[in-house]
């Protein structure tokens, strides 16, 4: 495998393709990208640097619970720390990572020229950052939300949380809803419609089918929370009155539609990282996945189960029994899709030849991480139990667990994993085990304390707690831990950039991996790949190569791919593509002003619309010289 | 006989009687006026009886003959503010009849130059009318005698200002009492003073009560036995309420019973003999409050008096418990939103009966009470006539205070109807208000189905005309302090029409047959009230400023007048001097009704004035918010 | 919010290339904070002020020729300005509420047994010392004095809120619709109504 | 902590012209200096006061019984996936970069491990069935609490402390009180709950698990103390600046102790007889205080801030978070914020004999 293919490209023809899906030259050209690898890159760098950023904030306030009454950080700031610290990890990271991801590798996966609707695709990351420095803006500027990530009214409702924080975590919302549904459809159309000839549904590698499956329900889930929040806002901005039981209105209106989206959104973090545990077990254990069919088959379960379970958010509340009993039982039932992956896992490792490097280890980690986690999970959906610990450290324990366990410990797999594939070096292994090891040791010694704190009756969300409760140990053990993150999260930081520069060269497929990702140039040409691949297998770099090995006959001097169907991924026709544009860029930008403009103004909505209607214009308004060429191209089918 | 020779006989009768009276009143201290009533009544019942002979009929039903003992039938004065003990508003004069009334017109006219709402009915005596205005409480005696009824004295009782600010709905005052050569005014800031009729000199004044803990009066006092009875105001601001009786000659306070408290502050005494047994017990007044709850109770007692000279009961409502939200005070609340029959000499209770227990809405139980002898189950009883304002007509009787029949005279949702076998109301669980829920369509509204404005009863034709709301609202309660001097209600309140889509009425209710016998329709609440006369005419005014008669048998439209303000008073007729009938009523839009013209709220706060300022935005603004007295005679 | 940070607020976001840019310029706004914004939840507690003589009961001021004694140089208002700062303005409209004012002059301002707070005649004055000196000093026509009831700072947040009531503040200061029933257009949504010069303090009517 | 002042939390940066710790320090120091120092009667809390593993009724047992099971059914099972999942990576064989790819086994297709894959989930469906179900059972148990004869308390919760009322069928004999709930020992108890302002959540981990009070509903729980001690629950929803600073004292006792401690708070407040008192009785009357709080027995009758009737006699001041005493007790009064940063009880700058005389009153509130 190492040999060069048989049939290279001509160099000619390769540097054609290169100036054809090139961006323009300087600082217009890089906003006017619209290459998805540009893009995810940017994207997974951005949602880092947000998860740096909820980082610090999550050490300040350990610092802050490191002993009883302490002052370091007073109430008011307390309070913005961990809303902020939970807005920023659940929208501006865990999501917008594993889409920043999808962006990246699924087109490669599927073996594409690039991502369906790309422009759109740059939209959405301009909109995220947009987003994310907004609500960063405000923080700095003491305009941070101060109410929960939940933001429960009447607390976040106009009457509790006076000035414009709460307004800005929803608007917030706004950003990340748009953004989010906008990679969805992004994403969704890219896997049915251009994946590689040959690659029908059943072929499709686990991790595309993770993002696949994260996709649709980021698209049945978002919107409960672009109501509620949207809800919110005409609430404290118009005075309109959903949230106001006084007029009609109703408090618990808010919390049923925000967990409609808020436990989904547990899921669409957690099932990319199923995704990425699929990838890196397969690879390292040097064989497929054990029962694909089930393993894609659970995905899928865990999607529909995971719409039907919010209430367990909501126990306390003063909800019928029996449709709490129903809820106890379908937070429990979910249970089931995933334990059918990690046997299918463990059958993996079992019957394989595992090859322990870094992105292995943190792989591993996940067993015993996420269904620690998972059995915490079962325990809170149990009623009487979660009565008891609802809103305790137990569930900070849990979700916790659930979440870096389930996703960060393998989206960090990941990172080191493609990172090659990014850069075209390694990282460095031995920096990565001391990386895993400290972030292992770190995590359990944060989190698993907690557990006891909330058994012994520690409250979340408490800027400080009374000494001689018997808490103090535990929390100042917890605060350790957290420390002990942060130099293990430092030490990934300076491994990146080290490696970067200093790292071992890595070729095309340095892991000898299977998927089609690795069948090209790392980091990968313009336009991916020279000659796109057809497939005839799951694992197409495995399997002994069979003809037609390539597609033949798209364009090579005007951006051209190649639409297949649905199911079977047959060629259905040769689309035209778009060119780099700036207007995805302004738009987000007047976008951003009729969102944060909307703020302080309900009229913005209307005056703000006008700029982003030219936008969208300009964007959207034919340009002759792109319509020729795709004329030019037509040829009458044979 | 020619009618000019009947109303030289009648002139004659009031001068001489009013003499009598006078003479009576200032030589005796007590029982002497008697001998002169027995006197004149018999000279009454003479010519009464040619009077009346020639309509010649007399009804079944009878105003009580004993209970309306000072005023003569035949007297066409008005010396009190319901014109007689019985509460009837009934004026014998029958001069005005619906053949003629339509040619009424204004025979005088005077400004007061107040701007508060003029609840006040003029009174009455001696050839002298008496207007007494709301908040400064200036009393203008007007010499009937002279054309133009030119003012002979004003007395100014100067009460502190600040006063205005304590007092719950518009600063007014429902009337004064004449009695014996003496007039008797209330004034807002809780003094009484007594002043001499003729020449407007200050006998005595006494202060009864504390503004700076809320405390107002804005209710006609009533002289019963040589006792002027007064009770407080301020059941909006958690001020516990009394009726107090003073000397008439000397303003020294006799007694006072509290509505709240133990039985030895309500005058409780073992002739107390409530007919119901929830009523019962020895302490009620504390032990059915929460705590100390009952010192700032409520109860006020600001409606109307009733006395009834052969039982010697007197009668008097106590108005709602505070405060409204009913979440703070559980329990009966006694004796609030209910009726009292005490022994006027000592105050001693002798019966209650709670209209309202633990009232949930501003329910205030001091609605006039109308005696009569009305025929029941065959025979005639003597019976106490009271619509509530939480919708019922209630028929009690009155030695008793057995409740003989309770029926709803406007639409309600606040309860489903009184069980007579226990006396208590039904509530309507679905309309209670509950802490921090906003409970709709209650209905009646706070105000109540009928508001203070005082019914009139017509022995002719056995109605009692009603003037009153359709309103309804929404309420939301809420927990609130007793901050003394300043509100104590925790609810807020958004009214709104009620179903049929006109907010008021007046209503001819028929008590024995238990029904409407006709109803009138108004645009704004009947606010003012009503007057009945012997010539089948029925008055009453309406806020958007029409003074209006109507045939007192079928409600037929007879005639009206357009009036500077809109009518919050109450009319009133009497025989002048010249022995005319003249009908009198104080225009001077205000009250809790009219406050958001009065004091120009701003009525796009739909809680403004306790929602009433918004349910009324559409009242037009009078010509004048100055109180004007109008009064009509036939040309 | 104050004119600063509406500017930055309302500013698209620069690319990243100059966050760091925009992060150093936002530092000195950082630290100035955002008027709007501050909880100062620790401010020194309030002068001793005269008590009423007799005890629990709130008794009427002087007529209003009495001297304002408040002025815009006051430390608390100077040291919170109180009508740039929304928490200030929403703690007011708790007092409004606890101390009863919403029972003379009805949850939304209109006005009850008290005079209407919502619209432009302003009996007493309209400036914020002014509004604070009547509650502090009561009026003739039955506004109590609340001297030594509440707290210095109360009286001001309580001003800045009464003057919400009728659009004096702007609308990014002013408060949202309450949760309770609605009583009007919540304050940050009403406009501003322009004080009439002519009305001055009633004599007894 | 017993005797000292002890703030929740201390200012990080003191503000303004004047040092305010400063002042606060230098206030309490005179009148520490005026006031005999009296010894704190409030008795600490320990460790386990606030713990759902120490259990102090059948509620929180009942939990408690559901929680060990729990932990037993899924330690076992998290031992068992352990076990596999250690047992796959010791006895699987290693691979590096060149290890071919197994292929031929995947497209065999694997029917041992297919067998195992599908033991284990019919197993983990099983034993989730059975969780559900040991769940349902708990929850019918708890909800079969019997309530004759119940106590019922009326529970409001404010930003950011409790107002109680306990109910009777006799409205005079119901009571208020704050912060501090005084229950019979076995006697089961009907706490209706609302809340004022925003939600707010009622935890008292040692008697119950939690109910949350949602403004504009109305929920209940019941539950029944049966260990005498002192427990402390906490507001466990987010409500606001000082949700740390919301806690809730618990004194279960026995049925005579409880009778004797709700006649005393029926009764209203005893009127002062020593001059200072009478002179603080008068300042907290006339001042800031008796706009928010109410002493039965006086005109204070305001309902913002805790029924202070019987102040004296309760362990704790604000809600839970300092000791009652009459040092915590000036110190509170003047600067509220030191201990509490966001409560709406504004802070006092009285003339140190004021602040004395009103302390020594509220002394007198037993």
């Amino acid at each position: 495998m190492s040999e060069p293919p048989a049939d290279a490209v001509p160099a000619a023809e390769a540097a054609r393709l290169h100036a054809t899906w090139s961006d323009p030259p300087g600082l217009l050209g890089r906003l006017a990208s619209i290459d998805h690898k540009v893009i995810g890159r940017r994207f997974i760098a951005t949602a880092f640097g947000f998860f740096l950023a909820g980082g610090l904030l999550a050490a300040l306030m350990r610092l802050q619970l490191a002993r009883p009454q302490n002052g370091l950080v007073g109430p008011d700031l307390y309070a913005q720390l961990f809303t902020m610290h939970g807005t920023t990890m659940m929208f501006l990271f865990a999501v917008p990572v594993m889409q920043a991801f999808a962006v990246y590798l699924v087109p490669l996966m599927v073996g594409a020229r690039s991502i369906a609707f790309p422009r759109m695709n740059a939209f959405a990351y301009w909109i995220y950052l947009m987003g994310g420095l907004m609500l960063y803006g405000a923080f700095l500027l003491n305009v941070g939300p101060d109410a929960g990530w939940f933001a429960y009214v009447p607390l976040a409702g106009p009457e509790y949380s006076p000035g414009k924080r709460v307004d800005f975590w929803a608007q917030l919302i706004t950003f990340t809803e748009l953004s989010g549904l906008l990679e969805a459809i992004v994403i969704i159309t890219t896997v049915f419609k251009l994946r590689a000839p040959g690659m029908a549904l059943h072929r499709v590698p686990l991790f595309v089918w993770a993002m696949l499956v994260t996709a649709f329900m980021v698209l049945f889930a978002m919107p409960a929370v672009m109501l509620a929040s949207t809800g919110l806002i005409l609430d404290r901005l118009v005075g309109t009155h959903f949230y106001n039981p006084g007029e009609g209105g109703d408090a618990l209106l808010w919390q049923h539609l925000f967990w409609f989206f808020g436990h989904p959104e547990v899921y669409f973090i957690f099932i990319p990282g199923l995704g990425f545990m699929s990838a890196l077990l397969a690879t390292f254990s040097r064989r497929p996945v054990f029962g694909y069919s089930a393993m894609v088959l659970s995905l899928i379960a865990t999607a529909f189960l995971s719409f039907g379970l919010w209430v367990h958010h909501m126990f306390a509340t003063n909800l019928p029994e029996l449709g709490k009993s129903f809820f106890t039982a379908a937070s429990m039932m979910i249970a089931i899709p995933s334990a059918v992956q990690i046997f299918c896992w463990i059958a993996t490792l079992a019957t394989g030849r595992l090859w322990f490097r870094t992105p292995m280890l943190f792989a591993l980690a996940f067993f015993f991480i996420l269904v620690l986690g998972g059995m915490t999970g079962l325990m809170l959906a149990s009623v009487p139990l979660d009565l008891q610990v609802h809103d305790t450290y137990f569930v900070v324990a849990h979700l916790h667990y659930v979440l870096i366990g389930g996703a960060v410990f393998p989206l960090f797999g990941a990172l080191y994993y493609w990172y090659p594939k990014m850069t075209g070096r390694l990282m460095s292994e031995r920096l990565g085990r001391w990386n895993f090891w400290l972030f292992f040791v770190g995590f359990n010694l944060t989190f698993f304390p907690m557990h006891q704190l909330g058994l012994e009756g520690m409250p979340r969300r408490v800027y400080t707690y009374p000494a001689g409760l018997g808490w103090d140990g535990l929390n100042l053990l917890a605060t350790v831990g957290a420390l002990v993150i942060a130099a293990s999260v430092a030490l990934l930081l300076f491994n990146a950039w080290r490696s970067a520069r200093h790292g071992e060269p890595a070729g095309d497929n340095p892991w000898q991996a299977a998927t089609l990702e690795w069948a090209t140039a790392s980091p990968p040409p313009r336009a991916n790949f020279d000659r796109p691949p057809v497939v005839h297998g799951r694992e197409p770099l495995w399997e002994a190569p069979r003809e037609p090995r390539h597609v033949k006959g798209l364009a090579t001097d005007a951006r051209e791919v190649l639409v297949t169907t649905v199911l079977d991924a047959q060629p259905d026709h040769r689309a035209g593509y778009p060119d780099p544009s700036i207007w995805p860029f302004v738009s987000a930008l007047a976008t951003t002003v009729l969102f944060v403009g909307s703020i302080f103004t309900p009229w913005a909505a209307v005056w703000g619309l006008a700029p982003v209607a030219i936008a969208l214009t300009a964007w959207f308004w034919p340009k002759p010289h792109e319509t020729d060429a795709h004329l030019r191209m037509e040829r009458a089918p044979r | 006989m020619p009618s000019s020779f009947r109303a030289t006989i009648a002139a004659l009768t009031l001068c001489r009687a009013s003499r009598f009276e006078r003479r009576a009143g200032v030589e005796t201290a007590r029982g002497r006026p008697a001998h002169g009533i027995a006197l004149l009544l018999t000279v009454a019942a003479v010519l009464s009886a040619t009077v009346h002979g020639a309509t010649g009929e007399t009804r079944v039903p009878q105003a009580s003959q004993a209970a309306s003992a000072p005023a003569d039938p035949a007297d066409g004065g008005w010396p009190m503010a319901t014109r007689d003990y019985a509460n009837t508003r009934y004026s014998p004069l029958a001069d005005i009849t619906p053949a003629n009334v339509a040619t009424l017109k204004p025979a005088f006219s005077f400004r007061t130059g107040v701007k508060h709402g003029h609840e006040a009915a003029p009174l009455v005596a001696e050839g002298l009318m008496f207007v007494v205005t709301p908040f400064p409480n200036r009393l203008h005696a007007l010499d009937l005698a002279r054309p133009g009824a030119p003012p002979r004295w004003t007395f100014d009782p100067q009460p502190q200002p600040l006063a205005r600010g304590v007092a719950c709905c518009d600063g007014v005052n429902r009337g004064a009492a004449y009695d014996a050569g003496r007039v008797f005014i209330t004034t807002l800031d809780t003094q009484v003073v007594a002043v001499e009729a003729q020449s407007g000199r200050e006998l005595w004044r006494r202060r009864l009560g504390d503004i700076s803990r809320g405390e107002t009066i804005t209710m006609a006092p009533l002289v019963v036995k040589g006792k002027v009875l007064v009770g407080n105001s301020g059941g909006e601001m958690g001020v516990r309420g009394w009726i107090a009786a003073l000397d008439a000659a000397s303003g020294r306070e006799l007694w006072r019973a509290y509505s709240t408290g133990p039985d030895r502050d309500v005058l409780i005494g073992p002739s107390f003999r409530p007919y119901y047994a929830a009523d019962r017990g020895t302490d009620l007044g504390e032990k059915t409050w929460p705590g100390e709850a009952w010192k700032t109770g409520g109860g006020n007692v600001w409606g109307f008096l009733a006395y009834d000279p052969q039982l010697d009961l007197l009668y008097h409502g106590t108005a709602n418990p505070g405060p409204w939200n009913p979440e703070q005070r559980p329990g009966d609340n006694k004796w609030t939103s209910g009726v009292f029959a005490r022994r006027p000499d000592t105050g001693e209770a002798v019966w209650f009966y709670q209209w309202s227990p633990h009232d949930l809405y501003d329910y205030d139980g001091v609605n006039e009470n109308v005696l009569l002898d009305l025929p029941f189950d065959g025979r005639r009883r003597p019976v106490l006539v009271h619509p509530d304002r939480n919708g019922y007509v209630y028929v009690l009787d009155r030695a008793s205070g057995q409740v003989l029949s309770a029926d709803p005279f406007v639409r309600i949702t606040t309860s489903t109807g009184v069980d007579l076998a226990s006396g208590r109301l039904k509530y309507d669980p679905r309309t209670e208000p509950r802490a921090g829920q906003t409970v709709r369509n209650i209905c009646p509204h706070s105000p109540g189905g009928k508001d203070w404005q005082p019914s009139a009863w017509s022995p002719r034709t056995g109605l009692l005309y009603i003037p009153h709301q359709n309103m309804c609202q929404d309420t939301r309660v809420y927990e609130t302090s007793y901050i003394a001097g300043t509100p104590f209600v925790g609810a807020e309140v958004k009214m709104y029409t009620g179903p049929g889509g006109q907010r008021g009425r007046l209503t001819a209710w028929d008590p024995v047959s238990r029904r409407p016998a006709w109803s009138v329709e108004e645009p704004f609440p009947v606010w003012s009230g009503a007057l009945a006369t012997a010539g089948d005419v029925v008055f009453y005014g309406t806020m958007d400023g029409w003074f209006k008669a109507v045939d007192a048998k079928t409600g037929r439209a007879l005639w009206r007048y357009k009036t500077a303000s809109g009518i919050v008073g109450q009319p009133v007729s009497y025989r002048g001097p010249d022995g005319r009938q003249y009908v009198a009523v104080l225009a001077g839009v205000g009250g809790w009704a009219g406050a958001g013209v009065t004091h120009q709220l701003d009525a796009r706060d739909p809680t403004a004035a306790k929602g009433f300022a918004a349910a009324m935005k559409d009242l037009p603004k009078p010509e004048s918010l100055e109180g004007q007295l109008y009064v009509f005679a036939l040309p | 919010m104050c004119s600063r940070c509406r500017e930055r607020c309302h500013r698209p976001r620069p690319p990243r290339p100059a966050l760091g840019l925009a992060l150093a310029l936002s530092l000195p706004l950082a630290l100035a904070g955002c008027e709007r914004e501050a909880r100062r939840l620790e401010l020194p507690p309030s002068a001793p002020l005269a008590a009423p003589s007799k005890a629990g009961v709130l008794y009427p001021g002087p007529y209003a020729s009495a001297p304002v004694r408040v002025t815009a140089a006051d430390p608390v208002v100077r040291g919170q300005r109180v009508e740039e700062n929304a928490y200030a303005v929403s703690q007011g409209k708790r007092w409004f509420r606890w101390f009863n004012c919403s029972g003379c002059h009805a949850g939304g301002g209109g006005g009850d047994m008290g005079p209407p707070l919502s619209d432009d005649r302003w009996l007493y004055g309209h400036e914020l010392p002014q509004v604070v000196a009547s509650i502090l000093q009561g009026r003739p026509n039955g506004m109590p004095a609340f001297a030594g009831r509440v707290s210095e700072e109360q009286a001001w947040q309580l001003a800045a809120y009464v003057r919400s009531l009728s659009g004096q503040l702007r609308s990014d200061v002013a408060g949202g619709r309450s949760d309770a029933m609605g009583s009007g257009e919540p304050e940050q949504r009403r406009e501003r109504e322009v004080p009439r010069p002519d009305a001055a303090p009633p004599t007894v009517r | 902590m017993a005797t000292r002042i002890r703030p929740l939390q201390r200012r990080p940066h003191a503000r303004g012209p004047e040092p305010r710790t400063f002042a606060a320090a230098a206030l309490a120091a005179l009148v520490l200096g005026l006031l005999p120092l009296a010894a704190v009667a409030a008795p600490p809390f320990g460790a386990g006061s606030q713990d759902a593993l120490r259990t102090g009724g059948p509620q929180a047992a009942l939990i408690l019984d559901l929680w060990r099971l729990l932990l037993a059914v899924c330690g076992v099972v998290f031992a068992a996936v352990m076990a596999a999942f250690g047992v796959a990576l010791w006895r699987a064989r290693r691979g590096t970069r060149d290890t071919p790819p197994e292929l031929q086994g995947p497209l065999r297709g694997e029917p041992r491990s297919a067998r195992l894959v599908a033991a284990a989930t019919g197993a983990s469906a099983v034993g989730l069935c059975g969780l559900i179900v040991a769940s349902v059972l708990t929850d019918r148990a708890l909800a079969r609490l019997p309530l004759s004869n119940a106590l019922h308390v009326e529970l409001t919760a404010h930003q950011w402390w409790w107002q109680a009322r306990y109910d009777d069928a006799d409205p005079s004999r119901t009571f208020e009180t704050a912060n501090e709930l005084h229950l019979p020992a076995g006697r089961p108890v009907l706490l209706t709950l609302h809340a004022d302002d925003v939600i707010h959540s009622f935890w008292v981990p040692n008697l119950s698990g939690k109910k949350d009070l949602i403004p504009g509903r109305t929920a209940t729980l019941a539950l029944r103390a049966d260990v005498p001690g002192r427990y402390r629950g906490q507001c466990a929803e987010f409500c606001g600046l000082q949700h740390a600073g919301m806690a809730l004292e618990v004194v279960v006792e026995p049925d005579a102790a409880y009778a004797a401690w709700a006649e005393r708070q029926r009764r209203p407040a005893e009127p002062p007889t020593d001059p200072q008192a009478q002179r603080g009785q008068r300042l907290f009357l006339a001042g800031t205080c008796a706009m928010c709080h109410a002493i039965q027995g006086t005109d204070a009758a305001a309902r913002r801030a805790p029924d202070l009737t019987h102040l004296a006699g309760r362990a704790r001041l604000a809600a839970g978070t300092v000791p009652n005493g009459r040092a915590q007790l000036a110190a509170w009064i003047a600067d509220p914020a030191a201990f509490k940063p966001g409560t709406n009880m504004p802070g006092h700058r009285y003339a140190p004999e004021d602040l004395d005389a009103l302390v020594a009153y509220l002394e007198t509130l037993r």
